[in-house]
């Protein structure tokens, strides 16, 4: 059971990497409105996203597996910003009459 | 007797089955060509049966198999007590239809009622002809379903009514009819008539069993031969147009019941059997009590034809009654009267329908002078009258004289009380209609009827003429070769050597 | 591996909670929501369960599609103002006896199977034998084009039938506008033009390793889908009343390739379905994914045909 | 011969789908009518090879069971082809009229129309429960489009419901699958028989499985989604669900019980089975009588009906067997030809309640001639396919002492009685009025002639399966379930 | 060890993405219910690439790929608009 | 307690929820997410029944729960669709009470 300084850097980055998923969910659960949610949870869900693909590579150790996460990643970025930006939009025009007949 | 296969039996129902499909498919219109086919369908139907009489007559049997469920086939097969029933519907199917066609000249769906008129008769045939209980059952339930078209063929609430009592006890009969065959075909496998009863020859120890199947056979054919209390369908399915009464009371459907019942006796439990389980005498008894009741409902009728239907109710027991008797007079005494009460009642009806159409004559109150209007109906309804009485030299005499010979012969006295009882009620509700019409004076108008053109008027008159005609012949004639009469004895020889 | 069990654990008590709450719900969208999630966490499940193949189907439809299809009827049926709060009406006295009956049922079942003794010719064992023999090298492959192709080919025909089921129900209805989003958005285009191309890449590259490795036709067909539910939505294409030859043909092209290759076995004197080599798998599973990547599409946009925007 | 006669049972009738989808409207009637036409002729050589006492099998790909699906045709299952091509033959002849081709509403109904008959019998060949599984479901959804094709909401709603339940049903109808593949490793169902032990593990499967099957084949209880989805749908829709798609569940059971070893289920099992069968006999029926609407009258009465085949598995004899398989057939057929004819007189009166039918006699007499004519097989009056079936029945009941047995069926057909003949005597009564009808045109007129000939061949046929029932039940005996003597 | 942080940041996350559930249940706007698919999305290609390393199965990757892929035609069918309505 | 047993006990619980969900809920949309969540729970319960082999869950298992996805997805998407018209159709978007086209 012997970690070597790969695995520890590794290792480092998906704490690190998890902890911003957190402070995301915890930016989701207590932040006063929707956009200070959207702001919170889309930037700090993508740093943990970075992180985490980072540690998994180095833990990974393979060109191949790192090439892959970093496709991921990036799709992973645009489809964040995509979907914040669409979410954020419909937001601020107000949800659409179909949509919010079932809010109170 | 020996049993040859042939396609005469098959031939005989298919030709009115055939005739009555291309009636219906011919349509509304086509009315000379329809007069045609009924015509020519009823005398090529009494030609074959006489064709089939005469091979019978030579001792060959004609036989035809087809296999329908797995152990039963179809079987037909002229005997000559087929051929007693037989020859009687298909001569009153001619005169029937004659008188039908004259009738019926101003009803409508035409086309219809002499389709189902003929498939009507094709399942008497077929009745006739059966030569095992399944096969029996199955034209038995056509007829049911042939007939029912008839009764309801007006199509007035009335006739709904009727039509669905019919179905009611019909139905609910057939239902203990088959529960009956499945046990019976459980118990002792196929039995095909024969003649003294296929049963007896087993030798079967159930006797419980054998009791309770008899008793649920018999009234599935009893509703039809309307034994009370299963009765009380035929007086409302009086509704119906008249020579369908006719055809009901006097060869189809009543007198099927009471042919199946001769069969069940004597074809499949055997008189001895019968005897021996003391069903013979319940069954008499049971006839006994429906001819006198029913006698007795008849004279508490105001209207025509319903007190010609418990005079049938009454009268067709007879037939019952001469088999359930047991012995050889006595059962020529029941055979005869399936004959002999068939072309009586079918002229009353003929005559009755004739009043109603032409003078608008349908209650007992209004026969007053008829004969004077129409002396030849009232002729052939005063005949058939007094025939049914027992008057002889009548058709109805005979019947009656070898019952009562009979019933002395076996030892079963009580049953000439019956018959006296029976007399002297058909007596007193039949005199007075044949009294009003001759001896009482004619009313200034009569309630209403139509003037219908000469053909149509002599096409009901005619045919009641020579069924009255019948009645008289088969009374006077019986001695003589070929007469019923003789051909029940012969019958009945091969039943009770 | 507790902590595998932990994870599982954690995994089975969100999927019941949110099944529970899916149908006790009161607000439908907000159950909506809840169902995509729980599609999302049946296929970590697979992932769990080592079923990475049917994790990818499940990621790709289970999850993906059917929560976009789900979402998209949701708005059909809000833009038509129907009431979206109908709370569940209530009838535990009926309902509540059977579901527990079911569960208990089920559960039971289950546990009591578990201990059955796996028979040793189970076909799941002979499919990993008799795989060498097919030129594949993923056994699930081998045993949906190869060894079941029978049921894969009816498959097809349930799309099929799903699809013209659709186009006879709607009707002489016009295609509706489905598109909203607003293409000048740099994003969106920038969405277009990166991940379009990407879902095409990703779809045959799924496809060609799906032989060998997780993949294959579905899973490949439900990326490609998810390519034409963006045009869609994007408004790059458009809803059309009338399907043009070619539609039909890409829609029937999987079933219809699949069968007359099956049929025509018999010309070769072997029993039907049996597939001549490995090009007729590749063929096969091209069509296939052409057709299921159609056929979604157009479920997905309620139209009998789609074309490029008219101007 | 063999091999490509079932090949052709399967993939005609979708090639025919298939082609029409994409071929001109012009060709679509040529198509159907040719993809159909091969049915008969592929029937000839199973036929004949079954007759001949021969197991006819055939290995999907030549991969023999365990590892692939096989095709096995027996004795029933040639009975159950040979249902379903005269069925659809005769009811195709109806919807090249009542859907012609050409049309919007032929090109909508048609392929779907062609799957399912191609699904009907992948089914009935089939005997793998995977492969049932995916062929139920597809029946079920060509069914439920087919229902809704017309875009009535009625009908929509109907298919709806039918749908969900459908969905459900096979639901579990493949947890039970899962199960027993978990205990012997093999889908087939004749291996599963052979590798199947008693057991409450066992028991709980076949329910599971018998469950979801009695619920899509309208068993009482589970019956409710039936009544409005062949009520509602349009006539070859209705014919064919009621003749052919709830029986393919009831098909599946059969085999599942007598060859897949479903029968270690173990008595009481059986029993309930056949006590729901009774009930759903005895309250179908009264629920027929009690309708107001002709369709869903002769729905319930295909409710009644499928509760006969359900006392098989109590009785559970060669005789049983033979009564139930002959009674699929006859109904099948009689009930096909009502719903045409109730079809034809619902279009011809322009509304299906019952008290319009007041004199429809004389003016539509071929479509009510074929109702009553169907109505006698259903009734089980001879000379009828109804008559020889309940005779079979009767007996069979008899000689297993089963009498609360006989007496639900012969109540049973009482109660049909009933039903059908309010029906008959309503269409002898006396027109409420006249009707004003539209004069058609020549083309509609030939159709409409078309449709009542349809239905009439086919209340035709029904009445002579009752005379020529004796190479039918040839047929049957020949594949009685393993372990029945004859 | 390694193996052990792993199954730690696999509960951690899930933990994380159950702790998001409370927010689609409190909303109060459907955007918000967005934003919760949005967090469970990016955290479930977390969790799958973790896995992918933790049980050794490379194809877990191309699943978290897909995920990414797929994320947003959910949203996208999510921002809908009354435009869509179909005409009559 | 396995793995394989936690999912199963999972699957089974949703199975019933689902029985459930589909019997008592009211709008259909509601009722086809009971019934594709009872889809995944019989699914989960094929792979698990299965067993497994030294390569893994079992493969035929596998390829037919594949195959179950395609189906239900394709069933969901044609009940939507049937929704979606009866809806415009009737304005209902529940089945509960009478078939009324009196």
């Amino acid at each position: 059971m012997t970690m070597g300084l790969a695995d520890l850097i590794g290792a480092t980055l998906l704490v690190l990497g998890c902890a911003f998923y957190g402070a995301g969910t915890v930016g989701l659960l207590r932040f006063p409105d929707v956009y200070n949610r959207l702001h919170a949870l889309t930037k700090a869900d993508n740093q943990g996203l970075l992180l985490v693909c980072a540690g998994l590579a180095v833990l990974s150790g393979s060109w191949g597996v790192t090439a892959l996460l970093a496709v991921i990643w990036l799709l992973g970025l645009t489809a964040a910003a995509v979907s914040a930006h669409l979410i954020a939009r419909h937001a601020r025009h107000g949800p659409d009459p179909g949509v919010s007949a079932e809010e109170p | 007797m020996t049993e040859v296969v042939h396609p005469l039996p098959i031939v005989v129902v298919l030709v009115s089955l055939l005739a009555g499909l291309a009636i219906a498919a011919l349509g509304e219109r086509r009315q000379r060509l329809r007069t045609v086919l009924n015509l020519t369908a009823a005398v090529l139907k009494l030609g074959l049966v006489l064709w089939i009489a005469l091979l019978v007559m030579d001792g060959v049997v004609p036989v035809f198999r087809f296999p329908l469920v797995p152990g039963f086939d179809l079987l037909l097969r002229a005997d000559s007590l087929s051929i007693l029933f037989a020859s009687l519907s298909a001569v009153l199917w001619l005169v029937t239809t004659v008188y039908a066609i004259a009738y019926m000249e101003h009803y409508d769906n035409r086309a219809r009622f002499f389709g189902f008129f003929s498939i009507c008769v094709t399942a008497t045939m077929g009745i006739a002809m059966a030569g095992n209980l399944l096969t029996f059952f199955v034209f038995y339930e056509l007829l049911t379903l042939a007939t029912w078209p008839l009764v309801v063929h007006t199509g007035s609430r009335a006739a709904l009514r009727a039509g669905r009592t019919y179905l009611r006890f019909t139905l609910g009969g057939s239902a203990l009819f088959l529960v009956g065959l499945i046990w019976l075909y459980a118990l002792a496998g196929t039995q095909d008539f024969i003649a003294g009863g296929s049963l007896g020859l087993l030798e079967l120890d159930a006797h419980a069993s054998l009791r309770a199947i008899f008793v649920l056979i018999a009234i599935g054919m009893g509703v039809k031969a309307a034994l009370v209390p299963l009765h009380a369908w035929l007086p409302t399915a009086m509704v119906a147009p008249a020579p369908v009464s006719a055809l009901l009371h006097a060869v189809a459907v009543v007198k099927a019941g009471a042919f199946g019942l001769v069969r069940l006796v004597a074809d499949v439990f055997g008189g001895g059997l019968t005897a021996e389980l003391g069903l013979g005498l319940a069954l008499a008894i049971a006839a006994s009590f429906t001819i006198v009741y029913g006698s007795v409902l008849a004279l508490g009728q105001s209207d025509l034809k319903r007190r010609l239907a418990y005079s049938t109710v009454s009268q067709v027991s007879y037939i019952a009654l001469g088999i359930a008797i047991g012995g050889p007079i006595a059962t020529v005494g029941g055979m005869v009267h399936l004959v002999h009460q068939g072309v009586m009642k079918i002229t009353m009806f003929f005559c009755a329908g004739t009043f109603a159409t032409l003078l608008g004559v349908t209650r007992i109150d209004e026969l007053d002078g008829l004969a004077r209007r129409l002396p030849w109906s009232a002729a052939a309804f005063s005949v058939a009258a007094l025939g049914m009485i027992g008057l002889p030299p009548m058709a109805g005499f005979v019947s009656k004289w070898y019952l009562g010979a009979g019933a002395v012969a076996v030892g079963q006295t009580w049953v000439v009380a019956v018959l006296v009882a029976s007399t002297l009620l058909n007596a007193a509700y039949f005199l007075p209609l044949v009294s009003r019409m001759w001896l009482r004076p004619a009313p200034d108008r009569w309630p209403g009827g139509s003037q219908p053109s000469a053909w149509v008027t002599a096409g009901m008159v005619v045919p009641a003429l020579v069924t009255a005609g019948l009645t008289i012949a088969f009374g006077v004639l019986a001695g003589s070769t070929l007469s019923p009469l003789d051909w029940a004895i012969a019958i009945a020889r091969e039943y009770v050597p | 591996m507790t902590i595998g069990v932990l994870v599982d654990v954690l995994l089975a008590l969100s999927l019941v909670g949110l099944s529970l709450q899916v149908v006790t719900g009161r607000a439908l969208f907000r159950d909506l929501v809840l169902f995509i999630l729980f599609g999302l966490l049946i296929a970590l499940s697979w992932a769990r369960l080592g079923a990475p193949d049917v994790a990818l189907a499940e990621a790709a439809i289970g999850a993906g599609l059917t929560g976009a299809l789900m979402l998209m009827a949701y708005r059909r049926l809000a833009a038509g103002g129907a009431a979206d709060v109908s709370p569940a009406r209530r009838r535990p006295l009926l309902a509540l006896p059977v579901a527990a009956l079911a569960g208990i049922l089920v559960a039971i079942i289950g546990l009591s199977a578990q201990g059955v003794e796996r028979v040793p010719d189970a076909a799941g064992t002979l499919v990993l034998q008799e795989l060498s023999a097919t030129g594949l090298g993923n056994p699930i492959t081998g045993v949906l084009l190869v060894f079941r192709g029978l049921d894969t080919m009816l498959e097809m025909a349930v799309l099929l039938v799903a699809l013209l089921g659709a186009w006879a129900v709607l009707g002489a209805a016009h295609p509706g506008r489905l598109h909203q989003v607003d293409r000048e958005t740099p994003l969106v285009s920038a969405l277009l033009t990166t991940v379009a191309p990407v879902t095409l890449l990703i779809a045959t590259h799924l496809l060609l390793v799906g032989t060998d490795a997780p993949g294959g036709a579905f899973q490949a067909g439900a990326v490609l889908t998810g390519c034409g539910v963006l045009l869609v939505l994007t408004g790059t294409v458009r809803p059309r009343a009338a399907a043009g030859l070619l539609t039909k043909l890409l829609a029937i092209a999987g079933l219809a390739a699949f069968a007359l290759i099956g049929v025509s076995a018999l010309a070769l004197g072997r029993a039907p379905m049996t597939l001549p080599g490995m090009w007729a798998v590749y063929l096969i599973e091209t069509a296939m994914m052409l057709s299921i990547a159609l056929t979604m599409t157009l479920l997905f946009a309620r139209s009998r045909a789609l074309g490029p925007e008219q101007r | 011969m063999t091999t490509e006669a079932l090949t052709l049972l399967v993939f005609a009738p979708l090639a025919g789908a298939l082609v029409m989808v994409v071929a001109p409207r012009r060709a679509a009637a040529p198509i159907a009518v040719l993809s159909l036409l091969t049915l008969p002729p592929a029937l000839v050589p199973l036929t004949r090879a079954v007759r001949a006492g021969e197991l006819v099998q055939l290995p999907l790909a030549g991969f023999a069971a365990p590892l692939g699906i096989v095709w096995r045709v027996d004795a029933l299952a040639v009975t159950m082809l040979l249902l379903s091509v005269a069925v659809v033959l005769l009811v195709s002849l109806h919807a090249l009229a009542s859907f012609p081709p050409e049309r919007e509403s032929g090109q909508r109904f048609w392929p779907l129309w062609l799957i399912l008959v191609s699904s009907l019998h992948a089914l009935f060949l089939s005997a793998d429960l995977f492969n049932l599984y995916v062929t139920l479901e597809l029946v079920t959804l060509a069914g439920v489009a087919l229902i809704a094709v017309r875009g009535e909401p009625a009908a929509m709603r109907a298919a709806m419901r039918y749908l969900l339940l459908g969905l459900m049903a096979s639901l579990f109808y493949l947890l039970a699958t899962a199960l027993l593949y978990g205990q012997t490793g093999t889908l087939d169902l004749y291996l599963v028989g052979e590798r199947l032990e008693a057991g409450g593990l066992t028991a709980i499967a076949v329910a599971l499985m018998a469950t979801g099957l009695l619920l899509k084949a309208a068993i009482v209880p589970l019956h409710v989604w039936l009544p409005a989805a062949h009520g509602k749908a349009p006539g070859p829709v209705s014919a064919v669900l009621s003749a052919l798609v709830v029986k393919a569940a009831l098909y599946i059971l059969i085999r599942l019980w007598f060859w897949g070893g479903g029968g270690q289920a173990g008595e009481h099992a059986a029993l309930l089975l056949g006590v729901l069968g009774a009930l759903a006999i005895l309250y179908a029926s009264a629920a027929a009588i009690a309708q107001r609407r002709l369709k869903m009258l002769v729905a319930y009465s295909t409710l009644a009906q499928l509760g006969y085949v359900m006392l098989l598995f109590p009785l559970a004899s060669a005789g049983a067997y033979r009564a139930v398989v002959f009674h699929v057939v006859a109904h099948g057929i009689a009930k096909a030809a009502m719903f045409l004819a109730a079809a034809n007189l619902l279009r011809a009166l322009g509304s299906e309640r019952l008290q319009r039918l007041a004199g429809a006699g004389s003016r539509h007499g071929l479509d009510v001639l074929a109702f009553a004519l169907a109505g006698v097989s259903i009734m089980g009056l001879p000379p009828s396919g109804g008559f020889v079936a309940k005779w079979l029945l009767l007996a069979a009941a008899w000689q297993e002492r089963g009498w609360a047995w006989v007496v639900v069926i012969s109540v049973g057909s009482l109660l049909a009685a009933v039903y059908v003949f309010r029906v008959v005597s309503l269409a002898f009564a006396q027109p409420l009025r006249e009707p004003e009808r539209a004069a058609s045109a020549g083309e509609e007129q030939g159709r409409a002639q078309l449709t009542s000939v349809a239905a009439l061949l086919l209340a035709a046929l029904a009445i002579v399966l009752g005379l020529a029932s004796a190479p039918l039940i040839a047929l049957i005996d020949q594949g009685l379930p393993p372990g029945m003597l004859r | 060890m390694t193996g052990i942080v792993l199954g730690v940041a696999v509960v951690f996350l899930l933990l994380n993405l159950l702790a998001g559930l409370w927010r689609i249940g409190a909303g109060p706007t459907a955007a918000d219910r967005m934003l919760a698919v949005l967090l469970f999305g990016s955290t479930t290609v977390a969790v799958l690439l973790i896995m992918a390393e933790w049980q050794g199965d490379g194809a877990l990757r191309t699943v978290a790929l897909l995920f990414v892929m797929l994320a947003t035609i959910v949203t996208l069918a999510f921002v809908g608009t009354p435009s869509d309505r179909e005409r009559p | 307690m396995t793995s394989t047993t936690v999912y199963l006990l999972a699957a089974s619980a949703v199975f019933g929820i689902g029985v459930y969900g589909l019997i008592v809920a009211d709008h259909i949309l509601r009722k086809l997410l009971a019934l594709n969540m009872m889809g995944s729970a019989v699914f989960v319960f094929i792979l698990t029944v299965a067993g497994v082999t030294p390569e893994g869950p079992d493969p035929l298992a596998q390829a037919l729960v594949l195959t179950g996805i395609v189906i239900a997805v394709a069933a969901t998407a044609f009940a939507l669709a049937l929704m979606v018209r009866m809806f415009q159709e009737t304005g209902l978007t529940s089945l509960q009470g009478h078939d009324g086209d009196d």
